[in-house]
């Protein structure tokens, strides 16, 4: 069985400056992918190219058995990705119930799924996202992701800002969905919620992928190296 | 020795259409006359006086012309003028002839060929006056040549002002100032509103429907709009030192002519453009350009067969002419223009005492 | 004990029916890092944007070292020793880091209607400005334009501008937010020397920093306070924890 | 002034400012919602108003005409947008600028060069000619009436769909951050070609209704365009009912300042001087009102971003 | 790894950089072209590049509010239009013998350049200081669109208002003079107003590298962060303002000398978009922008001019490709890149 995503020796830059020099990794259907790495290592970099939103200089990115080296970002998009990411980038000027509703696919995810998720965000639903609370916006746009219905969710630093009770919800919550066969890529800081979703990590430095492996495997000489901790 | 001519006028825009007839009735006379000595050099103004300006510094500068000629616009001819003909170069005006140059700021090598700007405007005065227009409704845009405009009417309008109005320039919607019209219940309307916004307004006045009898300089009825006012036109009395219809030889041949040239009925401005270069090349026959005193004593002359008859120089240079009332009507479905009355009898200008050559 | 640098008593600041701040009374003491936690949405930013000068709260007060700072504006406050940072990284995204700190260096230092001497040759500026953007981590990203910075990066050129300021006291919203693992440790031991020169209101939902370097945490619920105290009483508030905490703590 | 002439002034004015909105509604559209500075609209306007006259004087049906205004607008709008406008849309709003500055130039003599520089003749079609008596004896042309009909139903129109369809909300999201609205599967180009030729399609319309009132002719779109964006400011980028509140408060104080401020000046100096000074300070109405509208609420009425 | 990638190491005292280059040539190219078309005898050309030149001026006192400060101005015609009456109304009083005013104390009107420039750019620079304050209220479109509303006002202000000829304008009928040179000798007032651009370029590339300028550009690019550095974004702007708007009405003055004509067209919104096309054709932002973009517009008309009545419609497609192909504009596209 091939994987669900399949990116192999991905290079890319802004302008003159290169960013990642080879970049490979795979993930299947159903399993949950940590892509891990100090700051400025190219974890965004390297979810910018998958969602076409950036163009890599080279190599392969396969996803649901079509390359997508050709597609533009709302094709690929629509082939099942459903991107959280970095700084949140909720739609100002919209208010919290059209944020949601913006790009909603047909699917399990519903406006009350989301709703049920955050309550938060129901009560809020007339608000002008710019004016949420950092958190507020955070939990917009992991519900603006949902409600795509994605084949795999990318989550770029997606518990950024939330406070420790709801930064629980949400990992409970990507459990849950990962329980149900949703397939995940994750970037996140904490280690710990790392580890206990993730089937596998991939480790950025300046970059490359210089580590695979299973959380189990990321050892403290390992983290040391490549993550500081 | 030849004689180089520098036009300056509107070719794109807007306003092109009126700088188009005038280049075309200008080359009509010199290609007729074919004579070899006569050069024209022809550039676009965008009716921007800062362009005029630059041209004719380039005309005079590095082309060297003679003469200049060809704006149609007030505002671009006071750019103009007063510089070239102080640097020694003949202008003869096709049209704009503004206040300023005809009085105080005249000079001897600055001729107009076309009318003092008031003209039309007098001459509807004096026309609404035989007509015994008892109270007249005057409107005109709120700049130096509407203002000059109204002067110049009421300069011969004996009867009473029911109301003066100044509109703005560029103005296209003209509701309000019907509302007015049609609630001042004077006997007549007289408008000056060139261009585009002449259009507009006669529509809107025809749909208003207001049996109000109207006068107008020719400017808002020549050839080159009357066909995009429409049938809302028939029957404006509107004032012109020029008809196609005018009885000569001169004229008959001239709109046969152009017509057969152009595929288009002659405009005031052509006619303009025209009687201009046959002006030019009436003196270039009697006296040489190298000999600035006899070519200006020349022109003042103005021995040629102007096509609306007779046609000779005032003191200041301007016409002394008659200034017809034309009508709207419609011929075999082309809407035109023909003489019903002649308003003024060789009319000079109200300037020409403040002028001294 | 020292009397507190800056004093907020009785603020109240609504929108619309939403009271996102409801009598909030609070202080800092010279020498402390005062951590300020709550659920998302209680009204921390909107504290500080208060207490910064952005907002103008309904009603009570803000003072610094006992003088009323009502109607002074952002930039005033600034100028009398209030450094922030954004929880959403704020900086000027076309100049480098370093013309981001020089700009900051030149904000503390007050003259900026000077139109002859060229600033990024200002030797007493790029001092500081090198000096901190070296406290902050960011050394060798100094030809960087902040638009083409990671995250992560960003964030620590937001501490930098803070400390470029060398001011009287720190409003730090959420500022381990995107750092990592190891740069939230860097960055806790900076805030940790710093808060002897100047202390700290420190905005977190890094509950790991926050009770390694706190001497008092204030818990905001729904714009109110509802504790104070050392880091043990807060960790141990059973209501702190069923609103806030849960079960990490 | 009598009193029935004072409350005709004032209708004149409410029409005058409805005529101004459907100029203004496209330009809401591309410009409030799709966050375009697109200084061709007026272009498109004069399309809409050449293509009317085109096509009416070649089948002598108005109707025809007016449609042929709404598809030429609407295919010009489409062209531009996927050839030039495409390109534009992650640059700085002073590339648009300059880029739809050379779009006039280009639509200006490309109109003169198909059609001439004389004006062209559009009028009112027999349906819709002559005038009604309104309730108070008003005499009211019926082509005027059916504008403020056209108006109205095109503010409806615009509400309902940019602030109730869903299509509404991806064109706000497109102009919030394009990237990620495409980033979450909204073909966003293909979206904004289609608001791009509607809010061409209205400035097509706009032109042949307004054009047959008033004149038909190259570089007939530039005043309107100027006025058109005053519109849209006073009232609140982005906003519908902005726009239509403020062209009626432009219309109304356009007209009733034409109309008032004569007689005005005129109780304290010679009525030549005064209806002159009048008409003067007249012409200045309109910006006086924006700069006091923007000065007193720098978002515009009912603008909510700046 | 070939040559090519190698990154070049870096050197201590930086060579000049390729837009310092490109401005040099610009200059240059300016200079060239005036003193070429005085030895080829073709004073019209040389006016055509003293019009290049004092465009540049104007476009580059709007530069210093667009182009560092982030200010769209679409008013600037109004600074030019004031900068041109200052000229033609105290030539025409000096002209005409009819003193300006008699109380306080006796004023004639002036032919002398100097002076006028003076009068010119402290009632630019009051008229931007009264319209800035309005204006920097409002931001981004508003603020372009509000300068707009003071820019018409002052237009139609000045067509109707008779007193100096309203739109028929006024004429100057002698070029004003300057201690020491002949200003109707066509090259020794191109001269004069090559010097004045580049004065006002030194000073604005000063300007923009002071501790002012700094705190400009910031306000371009975050006022929030402005503000927080303890510096008001509105005191910088409105500085910033003042002196664009004294830069400009300094252009206009010249440019009613080069023309010997002052008319409402100069204050007119066509005059505003002009200016900053002029801007975004040579690259906003850039110091030598306003030079190589009026340098390469005015050619183009011209250039074009002669070949076709419909000549701006490839006036048109050019200035489309301009903007299509060349990021950056000119400058942009002949420095292959970004800002430097
Ligand atoms: N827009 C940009 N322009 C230029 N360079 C950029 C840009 N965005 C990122 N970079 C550079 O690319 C490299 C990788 O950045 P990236 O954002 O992928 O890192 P990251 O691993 O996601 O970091 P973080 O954890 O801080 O988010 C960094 O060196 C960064 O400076
Ligand atoms: N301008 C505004 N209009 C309406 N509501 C607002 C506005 N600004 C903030 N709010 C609301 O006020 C509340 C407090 O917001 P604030 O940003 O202060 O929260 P916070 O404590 O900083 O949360 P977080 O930890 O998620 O950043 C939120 O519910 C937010 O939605
Ligand atoms: C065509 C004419 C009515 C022009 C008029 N002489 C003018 O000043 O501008
Ligand atoms: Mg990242
Ligand atoms: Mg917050």
């Amino acid at each position: 069985m091939s994987a669900l995503l399949e990116v192999e020796d991905l290079t890319a830059a802004y302008g003159a400056s290169q960013a990642l020099f080879g970049v490979s990794l795979s993930l299947g259907e159903g399993r949950a992918l940590a892509l891990m790495g100090r700051n400025g290592m190219g974890k965004t970099t390297t979810i910018a190219c998958i969602m076409r939103m950036m163009a890599a200089r080279s190599g392969r990115i396969a996803f649901a058995g079509h390359d997508l080296a050709r597609l533009p970002a709302h094709r690929a998009a629509r082939l099942g990705l459903g991107l959280v990411p970095e700084g949140r980038r909720a739609f100002r000027g919209l208010t919290v119930r059209e944020n949601l509703i913006a790009a909603a696919r047909r699917g399990e995810w519903t406006l009350e799924r989301v709703y049920a998720l955050f309550p938060r965000l129901e009560e809020r639903a007339q608000q002008r996202s710019e004016t949420l609370s950092g958190g507020e916006q955070q939990m917009l746009v992991i519900g603006r992701a949902l409600m795509t219905n994605p084949k795999l969710l990318i989550l770029d630093e997606a518990t950024e800002g939330l406070a420790p009770v709801v930064r629980a919800e949400i990992w409970s919550a990507i459990r849950a969905l990962k329980a149900q066969g949703q397939s995940i890529l994750v970037v996140d800081k904490s280690l710990r919620e790392l580890a206990e979703v993730a089937d596998d990590c991939v480790v950025l430095e300046r970059g490359r992928d210089v580590w695979h492996g299973t959380p189990a495997a990321l050892t403290g000489d390992v983290a040391q190296r490549f993550l500081g901790v | 020795e030849p004689v180089k001519v520098g036009m300056i006028t509107t070719l794109s825009g807007g306003g092109a259409s009126l700088g188009i007839d005038t280049r075309d009735g200008f080359m009509l006379a010199v290609e007729e006359a074919g004579n070899p000595e006569l050069e024209v050099v022809i550039e676009d103004d965008q009716q921007k006086p800062e362009i005029a300006v630059q041209l004719s510094d380039k005309m005079i500068q590095s082309e060297d012309v003679d003469v200049l000629t060809g704006i149609v616009w007030s505002n671009l001819a006071m750019a103009v003028v007063p510089g070239a003909t102080r640097q020694g170069k003949f202008y003869l005006s096709t049209n704009a002839a503004p206040s300023q140059l005809a009085g105080k700021g005249c000079h001897e090598n600055y001729f107009s060929v076309s009318y003092q700007n008031d003209n039309l405007h007098e001459a509807a005065g004096a026309y609404a006056t035989n007509e015994g227009f008892g109270t007249m409704f005057i409107m005109a845009p709120n700049y130096p040549a509407g203002q000059d405009s109204l002067a110049g009417f009421k300069r011969f309008y004996e009867g009473e002002v029911a109301s003066e109005v100044y509109t703005q320039l560029g103005q296209t919607d003209y509701a309000a100032e019907i509302a007015q019209i049609r609630d001042s219940g004077a006997d007549g309307l007289f408008f000056f509103l060139p261009g585009g916004m002449g259009i507009s307004f006669m529509k809107q006045w025809a749909e208003a429907g207001i049996d109000m009898p109207v006068v107008g300089p020719a400017f808002s009825f020549s050839q080159d709009i009357l066909p995009a006012i429409g049938d809302a036109a028939i029957g404006v009395k509107n004032t012109a030192q020029w008809s196609k219809d005018i009885d000569n030889e001169a004229n008959a041949h001239f709109v046969e002519a152009f017509e057969a040239k152009y595929d288009r009925l002659p405009s005031l401005y052509a006619a303009q453009g025209y009687d201009t270069a046959r002006l030019l090349l009436a003196a270039m026959d009697k006296a040489d350009i190298s000999d600035a005193d006899a070519f200006r004593e020349a022109l003042r002359a103005a021995e040629f067969d102007s096509v609306r008859g007779k046609f000779s120089f005032g003191p200041n240079q301007h016409p002394v002419q008659d200034i017809y009332v034309r009508e709207v009507v419609s011929e075999d479905g082309t809407l035109t223009n023909k003489i019903v009355a002649t308003a003024m009898e060789d009319r000079g200008d109200a300037y020409a005492e403040e002028c001294k050559m | 004990m020292a009397e507190p640098i800056l004093e907020i008593t009785g603020l109240r600041k609504s929108f619309g029916a939403l009271k996102a701040t409801d009598d909030v009374s609070l202080d800092l003491r010279p020498g402390e890092i005062h951590g300020l936690i709550g659920p998302n949405g209680a009204g921390k930013s909107t504290l500080i944007k208060q207490i910064a000068g952005e907002i103008t709260p309904d009603a009570g007060e803000v003072r610094l070292r006992g003088r009323s700072l009502s109607g002074i504006d952002a930039a005033g406050r600034a100028r009398l020793g209030m450094a922030r940072s954004f929880q959403v990284s704020s900086v000027a995204p076309e100049f480098t880091v370093l013309q981001n700190v020089v700009l900051s260096a030149q904000g503390a230092s007050g003259a900026t209607f000077r139109f002859f001497r060229p600033v990024m040759r200002d030797a007493g500026l790029l001092a500081t400005a090198h000096d901190c953007i070296t406290r902050a981590g960011l050394s060798g990203r100094e030809t960087v334009p902040a638009a083409e910075l990671a995250h992560g990066e960003r964030r620590k050129l937001e501490i930098a501008m803070a400390l470029a300021l060398k001011p009287a006291l720190f409003l730090l919203d959420e500022p381990m937010a995107g750092m990592g693992t190891e740069g939230a440790r860097a960055l806790g031991d900076l805030l940790d020397g710093l808060r002897h020169r100047a202390p700290i209101l420190l905005v977190e939902h890094d509950m790991d920093a926050v009770f390694r370097l706190s001497d008092r945490v204030s818990v905001l619920v729904y714009g109110r306070i509802i504790a104070t105290g050392s880091p043990e009483e807060i960790r141990a508030d059973a209501e702190v924890q069923r609103v806030y905490l849960g079960e990490e703590a | 002034m009598s009193m029935i002439l004072l409350i005709e002034q004032l209708l004149n004015g409410i029409q005058s400012g409805l005529m101004l909105f459907l100029m203004a509604a496209g330009l809401t559209l591309v410009f409030g919602v799709m966050g375009l500075i697109n200084l061709a609209h007026g272009s498109l306007y004069m399309v809409g108003a050449f293509a009317c006259a085109g096509v009416a004087a070649a089948t002598g049906s108005f109707w025809l005409g007016l449609a042929a205004s709404i598809a030429a607008a609407a295919a010009a709008g489409a062209i531009v947008e996927v050839a030039v406008i495409r390109r534009l849309y992650a640059r700085d709003h002073l590339d648009q600028v300059l880029a739809t500055f050379a779009l006039i130039l280009i639509f200006s003599e490309g109109t003169r060069w198909l059609y001439g520089s004389f004006p062209l003749y559009l009028n009112v079609p027999a349906a819709l000619s002559g005038s009604v008596t309104l309730p108070g004896g008003i005499q009211y042309s019926l082509f005027r009436l059916a504008i403020i009909g056209a108006g109205l139903a095109v503010a409806v129109g615009l509400f309902l769909l940019i602030g109730k369809t869903r299509i509404g909300v991806q064109v706000r999201a497109g102009e919030a951050d394009r990237e990620m609205i495409a980033g979450l599967g909204v073909d966003i180009g293909r979206l904004y070609t289609l608001v791009f030729a509607l809010g061409a399609a209205l400035a097509g319309l706009a032109g042949a209704l307004v054009g047959t009132i008033q004149s038909v002719q190259v570089g007939m779109g530039e005043p309107v365009l100027i006025l058109a964006f005053v519109v849209i400011v006073i009232g609140g980028i982005g906003s519908i009912k902005g726009a239509l509140i403020g062209a009626l408060l432009v219309g109304l104080t356009d007209t009733m300042g034409r109309v008032l401020l004569p007689p005005l000046f005129s109780l304290f100096m010679e009525t030549s001087a005064a209806t002159s000074i009048g008409a003067a300070l007249a012409s200045m109405a309109i910006y006086i009102l924006m700069a006091l509208v923007l000065v007193v609420r720098p978002g515009g009425l009912f603008g909510a971003r700046a | 790894m070939s040559a090519a990638e190698i990154p070049a190491p870096r050197a201590r005292r930086a060579a000049p950089s390729r837009e310092t280059l490109v401005n040099a040539g610009l200059g240059l190219a300016l200079l060239v072209f005036g003193l070429g078309a005085w030895l080829l005898d073709e004073p019209f050309l040389i006016t055509l590049a003293t019009k290049v030149a004092i465009l540049a001026i104007a476009g580059a006192g709007l530069n210093l509010v667009l182009g560092y400060g982030g200010l769209v101005s679409f008013g600037h015609a109004a600074y030019f239009g004031i900068g041109g009456y200052t000229s033609g109304i105290l030539a025409h009083h000096a002209l005409n013998y009819t003193p300006m005013f008699e109380w306080p104390f006796l004023f004639e009107g002036s032919t002398s350049m100097p002076l006028i420039w003076l009068f010119a750019m402290v009632l630019g620079g009051l008229a931007a200081l009264a319209i800035g304050a309005l204006s920097l209220r409002t931001t981004g479109v508003y603020f372009i669109m509000i300068t707009l509303a003071f820019g018409q006002m002052i237009f139609y202000f000045a067509i109707s208002w008779p007193a100096y000829g309203g739109e028929d304008g006024l004429p100057i009928y002698v070029r004003n003079g300057f201690p020491g040179l002949n200003t109707l000798d066509p090259i020794q007032f191109f001269a004069l107003a090559v010097a004045v651009l580049f004065a006002v370029l030194g000073l604005i590339s000063m300007l923009a590298h002071s501790r002012f300028g700094l705190a400009l550009q910031a306000a371009r690019q975050n006022r929030q962060r402005l503000m927080a550095v303890g510096i008001r974004p509105g005191g910088v702007l409105l500085v910033a303002f003042v002196i664009s708007g004294a830069i400009t009405a300094l252009a206009g003055a010249l440019y009613a000398d080069l023309n010997r004509f002052v008319s409402p067209s100069m204050l007119s919104w066509h005059l505003s978009g002009e200016l900053l096309v002029f801007l975004i054709l040579g690259g906003t932002g850039r110091l030598f922008a306003p030079l190589a973009g009026a340098g390469l517009y005015i050619t183009l008309e011209h250039v074009l001019g002669g070949v076709s009545d419909y000549w701006q419609f490839y006036f048109g497609l050019l200035l489309l490709g301009v903007v299509l192909f060349a990021r950056g504009g000119v400058i942009g596209f002949l420095t292959g890149g970004r800002h430097g």
